[in-house]
């Protein structure tokens, strides 16, 4: 296996390592608005990862919706929950279990990725051509009728019933009618 | 030497220099120019900003340093920069000093997708308006974590509240760029541009363009929005905790975003660089795009000095119930329209887009819908607003019979036991 | 070029990482973030079957990123929904330690 | 491949973009003054010495508010992709998007008729 050093390997080993470390950062920072921040890190670079596979209107919903608006609800949680950002101890009981666990289902997963079909010989080693508007045949797609204009109505029901069930619960005792 | 201003690679390509490396030494120049011309115009923007309110408040404004206080900006620059840089104790050192790094940068950023003339572009991308959005949207992270860090009760609750409103306004905002996007059927910011040169969005679809207007000064916090400094009337917002140069990136990122959404107005809805003359000389786009956006901004700029501020609860229900509503109502009428035009032929020929006679159909009917709405709308609020009034007056005539006679009660209690 | 299988081993990596942190964080509000991450790695995954495998473009082509889009909505209807049930918790409970909010438990 | 050259630039405008505010904060590390004390480094807060933690418990409020707008985001992210291939749709299609705009509308009534959009 030779690697090389393209702009395009080097992009995407900047951006994996930001979304690795970032992970890892996630899981193992006590103080949560760190934590909070290290998942806009990773989720920086999982944007940069959908760029490198020509989905850039993927990249962009990612920095808009995860990072302007999940990232800073989930900051607004941490703040409302307020004495519970450091916590003496980081994991549970089964924190080593877990650990244990995980990278056993990583191994797995890492087996199960580059040896069978997908591999470095696998017969699904397609090389990737280059694309173009993909946003758009993505619309044309969402509300057509054979494909995916009931998910995408069901998505609104789904947002809607979300936005409905997480005001009755998120609201103050004394507001509720 | 002409030759290079429109096209440098080949420009250099001539001189000798190897395509690969002529290239990237364009990307280079560009990114360069891109970055630095924001930079430069932020001096002169605070100098155009104090001035032009110091004109409408009836006062000189800055005029001791350099000719007619040309110079102010520069001595403020130079002033920041020696000033004592203070981190409060207890504060988040690392997110402390990126935030206004980020602040600026996501300002700066935006100015990638702007496009300056048919040919200068920082870049086309093919999702531009997206782009714009999602950068933006990192100011109100910047935001968030200045005020968070500073460790100070006043500047967290500042930043909730500005994030709160950013976050709001941004609805409104991206819906409003919604409509442009369905009509040019594209999101490149040159393609938006291409799309006006029969007719200009802001005259076929005016209710749009007034509503990213009105929400983009939101999202930059100018007056009458300005709740996130108030600076008559409270220290400050967030920013409670910053000093020195740290506290100049969050102003300078200010004065430059309103500038950038002055020019993001004029490229989504007046034509951007169209103009006479731009085909055959393409850098006159500059101009035009200068024009434009100059006096867009002057409107920001003569807002915030002439409009009263708003209480941050009616602030919170402009937005959601009124500007979302209707952003919502407006696209679905202009897409039953649109797609009207379309079913009735209307919509102008691929050979005749530029053509201004062709454009007349469609942006007739389209004008005419958003007329109707925006008539709706007024009729609408009339009607609220009398009966408010009449509700008001109603009370006021209740508490002054209650003044007047103190034994009304009594008086009444006497009538029933009479009868 | 980078191949379809380092994608994946990326998105194995960061759905391990998450997987972690929803197995082992005490504070509900941190096993949230891990879904989160769980979420992208399954991203990462579909975008990247869809460049390799069905990349000819046009609309027939789209699953990948069709099905990236509803987890978006399914990650933004997660995150509303948990964060508000963490929040009503945290006000009768003052607590969003996991293994403390035992109410069905016995 | 078009989308290095794209994308290759917005890489260097970011690689390059934060230097130039940063480039002052690094002169102002050089020349200005250093002269720390405890009161100078305090919290600004009136004067008076600051009460207990900084996370004073707040509102639901703002989270409802972030709430509200995430779910507005996601559809409009959703109504992009919807928007950009109209003008080659048929009036199914704004059909379709009716129907969404319809239900999202929705959700904003009950938040509105719940009094979840006023400021308390």
């Amino acid at each position: 296996m030779n690697i090389e050093i393209t702009f395009e390997t080097i992009t995407f080993a900047i951006f994996g390592v930001l979304t690795l470390a970032g992970g890892i950062g996630v899981v193992t920072t006590r103080n949560l608005i760190h934590a909070a921040l290290y998942l806009i890190v990773s989720l920086f670079g999982v944007a940069g990862i959908f760029i490198l596979l020509a989905a850039p209107f993927l990249a962009a919903i990612q920095v808009l919706v995860y990072i302007g608006a999940i990232a800073i609800l989930i900051i607004f949680g941490v703040m409302l929950t307020r004495g519970m950002t450091h916590l003496p101890e980081r994991f549970n009981r089964q924190g080593g279990l877990a650990a244990v666990v995980v990278i056993g289902g990583f191994v797995v997963l890492l087996v199960g990725v580059i040896l069978p079909v997908w591999g470095p010989n696998g017969a699904v080693a397609a090389e990737a051509q280059p694309i173009f508007m993909t946003t758009r045949d993505l619309g044309i797609a969402l509300v057509d009728k054979e494909q995916f204009v009931l998910p995408f109505e069901v998505a609104s029901v789904l947002l809607t019933a979300a936005m409905v069930g997480a005001i009755a619960i998120a609201r103050d005792d004394e507001s509720r009618d | 030497m002409v030759g290079c201003i429109s096209d440098l690679s080949a420009c250099l390509i001539d001189a000798g220099i190897g395509p690969g490396l002529a290239g990237f030494l364009e990307t280079l120049v560009g990114t360069l120019i891109v970055t630095l011309l924001p930079l430069t115009l932020v001096i002169i923007l605070v100098w155009i900003e104090r001035k032009y309110s110091a004109r409408v408040q009836d006062r000189v404004g800055p005029n001791r340093v350099g000719p007619f206080g040309l110079l102010q900006p520069a001595a403020d620059a130079v002033k920041m920069i020696t000033k004592e840089d203070i981190t409060p104790a207890g504060a988040d050192r690392i997110v402390y000093n990126i935030a206004p790094i980020l602040s600026a940068l996501s300002v700066i950023l935006i100015w990638a997708v702007i496009p300056f003339s048919p040919v200068h572009i920082g870049v086309d991308l093919s999702i531009g308006v997206l782009y714009f959005f999602a950068v933006g949207s990192v100011g109100a992270l910047a935001v968030m974590l200045g005020g968070w860090s500073s460790n100070n009760k006043y500047a967290l609750l500042g930043a909730f509240r500005v994030v709160a409103q950013l976050i709001s306004y941004e609805v409104p905002n991206i819906l409003a760029a919604l409509m442009p996007v369905m009509i040019a059927g594209t999101l490149s910011m040159q393609g938006l541009v291409h799309a006006q040169a029969g007719m200009w969005f802001a005259i076929s679809l005016p209710l749009s363009a007034l509503l990213f207007f009105i929400s983009s000064i939101a999202e930059v916090g100018r007056t009458p929005f300005d709740l996130l400094e108030a600076e008559s009337e409270i220290v400050a917002g967030f920013n409670i905790e910053y000093s020195g140069m740290k506290f100049g990136l969050f102003m300078a990122g200010e004065f430059l975003h309103v500038l950038t959404i002055a020019i993001l107005t004029a490229v989504i809805f007046f034509g951007g660089w169209l103009g006479p003359g731009v085909q055959e000389v393409p850098a006159l786009g500059w101009l035009w795009l200068a024009i434009k956006s100059t006096i867009l901004y002057l409107l920001a700029l003569h807002m915030r000095s002439t409009l009263p501020r708003v209480r941050i609860d009616q602030l919170m229900s402009f937005n959601w119930k009124f500007l979302v509503p209707l952003s919502l109502v407006n696209i679905i009428v202009v897409a039953f329209l649109f797609k009207l035009v379309q079913e009735l032929g209307l919509t102008p020929a691929a050979d005749e887009t530029t053509n201004i006679i062709a454009n007349l159909p469609q942006t007739f009917i389209l004008l005419l819908g958003n007329l109707a709405i925006i008539g709706g709308v007024l009729v609408y609020l009339r009607g609220l607003g009398r009966e408010q009034r009449l509700a008001n007056e109603m009370a006021a005539a209740v508490d002054e019979d209650v003044e007047h006679h103190p034994h009304h009660d009594e008086e009444v209690a006497a009538a029933a036991v009479a009868d | 070029m980078v191949s379809l299988w380092v994608y994946l081993v990326l998105a194995a990596a960061l759905f391990s990482i998450g997987a972690f942190g929803v197995l082992a964080r005490r504070n509900a509000i941190a096993i949230l973030m891990g879904v989160e991450l769980m979420l992208n790695a399954v991203n990462i995954n579909l975008v990247a079957f869809w460049r390799f495998v069905r990349p000819d473009g046009g609309s027939e082509n789209m699953f990948g990123q069709v099905f990236t889009v509803f987890v978006f909505v399914v990650a933004a209807a997660e995150v509303a929904v948990g964060l508000a049930i963490i929040i009503s918790v945290y006000r009768s409970k003052r607590s969003v330690i996991a293994e403390e909010v035992d109410l069905l438990k016995w | 491949m078009n989308l290095v050259n794209e994308w290759g630039f917005v890489g260097l405008f970011m690689a390059i973009g934060w230097i130039f505010p940063t480039l002052p904060l690094v002169i102002s590390w050089f020349v200005r003054p250093r002269k720390k004390n405890d009161i100078k480094v305090s919290t600004y807060e009136c004067g008076v010495e600051t009460v207990g933690d900084t996370w004073v418990q707040f509102k639901v409020q703002y989270y409802i508010y972030g709430l509200i707008f995430l779910v507005f985001d996601v559809e409009m992210v959703l109504l992009f992709p919807w928007a950009l291939a109209y003008s080659s749709l048929d009036f199914f299609a704004f059909g379709a998007g009716l129907l969404f705009i319809f239900l999202l509308a929705d959700g904003l009534y009950y938040a509105w008729k719940t009094d979840a959009l006023v400021w308390k």
